[in-house]
């Protein structure tokens, strides 16, 4: 038997993993999950009476998982700090990032202004639309780092708040 | 036959278009020529083409839209017809013009059609003369704001700034109050040039509520022009449309054929010829407008397909290629309902922002009355140079409730890992009871979806069920042969080729 | 609301059909209970379910043709309705009866009709009274060899002798000269046993090179009954069809109005409610026999949904569940053309044999106007017990060149490697000259294919560089985490992942 | 640069593989073909101006190899003893095999029989259909293994001929 831990969200999940059959048996507290491997991702799932067919990758660290209706993006508690990603909830949200690589086409606020959560910040140009990028949470500008026009990526801040 | 229409296709296109259009083509057994950029040499619509020429770097203006490129390339491969597309140069009238200059015959409408169409002011002076319903706005253009200001006043607010070469709700702002006017003229005079690299733009009365029906028609180049029934638009995001349908629940037998009349009128009185889209708004008294028409085949050609019977593409060959409108044109009928809808790399759980990655899994639903048009396949990149639609899901059915129910199931079978999509969005939009009950406009999303719960709570452990299978697979590597590398993408998954052991 | 029709269905079938049924449960929004064999606890028809009862090992007599069993799993799992599908109980009367006894609706005829018309000899008695033209031959089935030896001498060889519950060719054979009657009879009864259970056969005149044409039809429970048109299914081996289209090139408009009209006739003749199939002869001077009914949705009925519009096992359902027949089913129309090529478990290249094995790769066709209704996924085997039908490929166009076009285009898109299937010999018939001429029959595959080349020697170099491709391709195993074995399917394979060397 | 040699039927064939971009340039005598792999075994070849889609994939030492019309299976000449594959040329048609596992429904020729190639010697039952096997080569048949309403599988021959 296997054991894991995921982290989705903010949330922590324990598991058990048995084979069973051609597939596996996952327990997760009470609950019981046949799981059957069908080819290439495919699962199909039995939970009591409910049947589910769901796809499931492990990409670069991230399991991509979708259960149909919802896409979920889980990672494992072990792999989570080597692959760089936080819990939820201590997760930095003083610096604010570009969603994609584009081009900044307007600067909305200015050094030491005060912003609201979801205030529009910085627009960012990319796949031929406009983007706007928000405040994660209220505070003051300590730094924007790009300007009109400036070609941004995802991995250096736009811009750095200072949070109350 | 059908095979002598043309010696070959270039296809001056890319992604889920070209391939769809490079399907017309082996329908009538002519082969196609697939154009690409870097960023696309593992493309879809490259593998799918009987042969391919790269075009230049993944900027569109150094490839997808350098007319000189693309038309040497046709030359170099033995084209004698191009077909363009939506979007790029799709209505673009220096292309047909280029075309006509080279000897190759463009699958679209003529170039002066186009130009006048194209040009959304001109186009509003036009139809007015032929009798056709306009909203009141703009008689044209102007580079200067006060001319804005005074159309504003006299149209009253809210009123709509669009781009006069425009389309797809690129380049257009709704402006609520004069003091908004300056910065949203700005704005779409911006993304204008962006995306269609002439940055005028006019201004008309904002309709409250309306619904979007447009009008698909047909013209040959012997006098004959038909329209294939209306589709409604109404679901938009960001000024595009993601949902598609025909019939419209809001039109009766009457109105029907009065603005298909109406859609033929404006091709003619346009002396456009091969497939163009009339666009109308229809308002809450049943009252319509006409919008613009554009000059390609349209995103949601499938639904008219599926409900018209009709292939639009093959349509549209035959067109260009002198045919006149075949019989089967001239008694045409809507059977059923379909749907459409547009799978973009956008997050609908975050206000549809743009999302890029590798696909890492995808799988396509599938089932009587269950059509993909798509332009991806597992391992492709989705990156920041294109247009972000992936795909489009279409289904078709006796009724509009099954075709819901149909639509619904689909996009829970549609699986796609790596980047995000709208399909638990689009869910929920076509099962809301104001969606459920016909009652759609343009609005529809400001107004009905911005209250909704995205929580997945109850999804976790079912995921993280999946995720421990995953986890637990283990690998199988070739056991035999003199190559230790040589293994298959076979060998090393499968239901049946799971080991005795688990992991460590 | 649709939903309202049943609470759940069981489908009591497995594969391609038992997927498509379920499908047509779904856009009514109707939950689904599959039942499997041991041998189809991985099957495609068990994934999409909803829930799944195990009903048995392998053998179809303890699974899938085990009534109680069945009934009892409709019961344990609410069901309050049943569809068969085709073969297996598709055509038991005592199916139906059960399901009448244990409260749960049927959805196919009535127990008694399913009976009159599953005998040969009493249908072909009650349909001569019903005035429908019928083939010379016996009027009731015998024991005694002399009375098969005098019913052939009076219609005259070749004769052909048929199962009284046949269908699907088996417990058929032709009989050219009186010395080969006894064998012929003794195969057929033995076949018909194997297959039936029944052992009861007669015999009739054989048609040389007549056209299969059958009429679909559909009966609701209110006195309705309407014909869907026709489908030709000349092109057979092993006297079953394996390709299939409507319309059919033999019918004028005249003669397709009388035989669906005696189509019609034969199903008031029954009783018959529900949908289904009224098979014909048509011989070269366009006189046509009643063959027998089939009382089941019919393996090709997917090209009847294509031209006519309509969705049968929604229509088929509706029926059951009391509804009459809907306004949409009275103005019936003809739109374009459909042909279904049949994707079996067998060599087409070595006179049609079986084959088993697992399924190494499969990625089906895709396309505008193209369908797969298929029961397989990569990784399955197949297995011996069961009928090698794996998938039905279907093709809608404007017109029938177009379709041969797009069907050869689809069958060459369609990727099935580990089994044998006959994709290249259904391309060679679709562009045979004579089918292109549309001069198709039953014999058109002895007659005109068995002379074909099957050489390969032109591909063999392009197979070894694929191959080479295949063996040089390195894995890249998971290089992170605390577990070694964590492998997921992506990162095995993929154009993007390719390592910088190759092997050693 | 990796070397291989396939078999397919009787005839064997070299080839020579680098990496290219990135896919392969697989070299056979004169030809050249660019393949780029796609996704869990479709590939795209261009040769010169052609273009082509195919499925390829390894089982059990057997490349299987769809090329659209055509369907072909190679092996490895190296694989190709161990996993007893011998050249078509050499194969042995003294012995006769079912094609499939199933039951023997009519035996039609007894020891001693002269028979002709293709002559129908035994019908099984499988998959609901009587499936004839022929003689692969005339000869006499010196040994018949068995009986009307045995199950027999595809490893233990069913006849055995005297190839003259």
């Amino acid at each position: 038997m296997n054991k894991y831990q995921f982290i989705c969200g903010s949330g922590k999940l324990d598991t058990s993993v048995e084979k069973s059959g051609q597939g596996w048996r996952v327990t997760i507290g009470e609950s019981v999950y046949e799981i059957d491997p069908i080819h290439n991702g495919l699962f199909a799932i039995a939970n009591g009476e409910r049947r589910l067919f769901a796809a499931g990758v492990k990409h670069k660290g991230i399991y991509y998982i979708d259960l149909g209706r919802v896409q979920l993006e889980l990672t494992e508690a072990s792999d989570a700090a080597s692959i760089g990603v936080a819990d939820e909830q201590h997760k930095v949200k003083d610096k604010v990032f570009a969603p994609m690589p584009g081009r900044v086409v307007k600067v909305l606020v200015s050094v030491c202004d005060e912003v609201k959560e979801r205030q529009q910040l910085i627009i960012v140009e990319a796949m031929k639309m406009e983007n706007p990028v928000s405040a994660p949470a209220a505070g003051k500008v300590k730094a924007i780092h790009f300007a009109q026009g400036d070609q941004v990526d995802t991995e250096s801040p736009l811009v750095e708040l200072e949070l109350p | 036959m059908a095979s002598q229409l043309f010696k070959k296709i270039l296809v001056a296109n890319r992604s889920e278009i070209a391939v769809r259009v490079m399907r017309g083509c082996k329908a009538l057994g002519i082969p196609t020529v697939a154009v690409y950029s870097e960023a696309d040499a593992h493309s879809k619509h490259r593998m799918i083409a009987d042969q391919s020429v790269l075009i230049g770097p993944p900027s569109p203006r150094e490839s997808y839209l350098n007319i000189e490129r693309i038309i040497s390339a046709a030359r170099e491969t033995g084209c004698d017809a191009l077909h363009p597309g939506y979007g790029f140069l799709a209505e673009n009238p220096l292309l047909p013009k280029a075309c006509k200059e080279a000897g190759i015959v463009f699958i679209g409408p003529g170039a002066d059609a186009m130009r006048l169409l194209g040009n959304k002011v001109e186009s509003r002076v036009k139809m007015a003369d032929a009798g056709v319903p306009l909203i009141p706005g703009m008689k044209g253009s102007s580079a200067d704001i006060a001319q804005f200001e005074k159309a504003a006043e006299s149209a009253g607010y809210p009123v709509i700034i669009k781009a006069a070469a425009g389309g797809g709700g690129k380049g257009m702002r709704i402006v609520r109050e004069e003091s908004q006017l300056a910065d949203a003229l700005a704005a779409a005079r911006r993304e204008a040039m962006n995306a269609f690299g002439d940055d005028t733009v006019y201004l008309e009365k904002y309709l409250s509520d309306p619904r979007h029906i447009e009008f698909q028609v047909l013209a040959d180049h012997h006098g004959h022009c038909v329209h294939l029934f209306e589709r409604e638009c109404s679901i938009q995001r960001r000024h595009q449309t993601i949902i598609e349908e025909t019939p419209s629940t809001a039109l009766t037998d009457e109105l029907r054929a009065r603005m298909g009349a109406d859609a033929v009128r404006v091709a003619q009185a346009a002396g456009y010829t091969n497939a163009g889209t009339v666009e109308f708004l229809l308002d809450k008294s049943g009252k319509y407008y006409f919008l613009e028409m554009n000059t390609r085949i349209q995103v949601e050609h499938p639904i008219t397909e599926m409900v018209v019977g009709v292939d639009l593409v093959v349509e549209q060959i035959k067109v260009a290629a002198g045919l006149p409108l075949g019989d089967h044109l001239k008694k045409l009928s809507q059977r059923g309902h379909a749907i459409e809808c547009r799978i973009y790399a956008e997050d609908g759980e975050n206000n549809f922002m743009p999302s890029i990655g590798t696909i890492v899994h995808y799988s396509e639903p599938e089932g009587p009355g269950i059509r993909v048009d798509s332009g991806i396949m597992a391992g492709m990149d989705i990156g920041i140079h294109y247009d972000p639609i992936m795909a489009k899901l279409i289904v078709h059915a006796p009724d509009r409730s099954t075709a819901i129910a149909k639509m619904t199931d689909a996009l829970e079978q549609y699986k796609i890992l790596g980047v995000k999509t709208s399909r638990r969005f689009m869910i929920e939009v076509l099962n809301h009871p104001e969606f459920v009950a016909g009652r759609t406009y343009t609005s529809f999303i400001d107004d009905h979806m911005s209250a909704r719960a995205t929580g997945s709570d109850g999804h976790v452990a079912l995921a993280a069920a999946v995720a421990s299978a995953v986890a637990a697979a283990p690998v199988k590597v070739s056991s035999g042969g003199s190559r230790k590398s040589s293994v298959s993408p076979w060998e090393s998954v499968g239901a049946w080729q799971i080991g005795d052991t688990i992991g460590e």
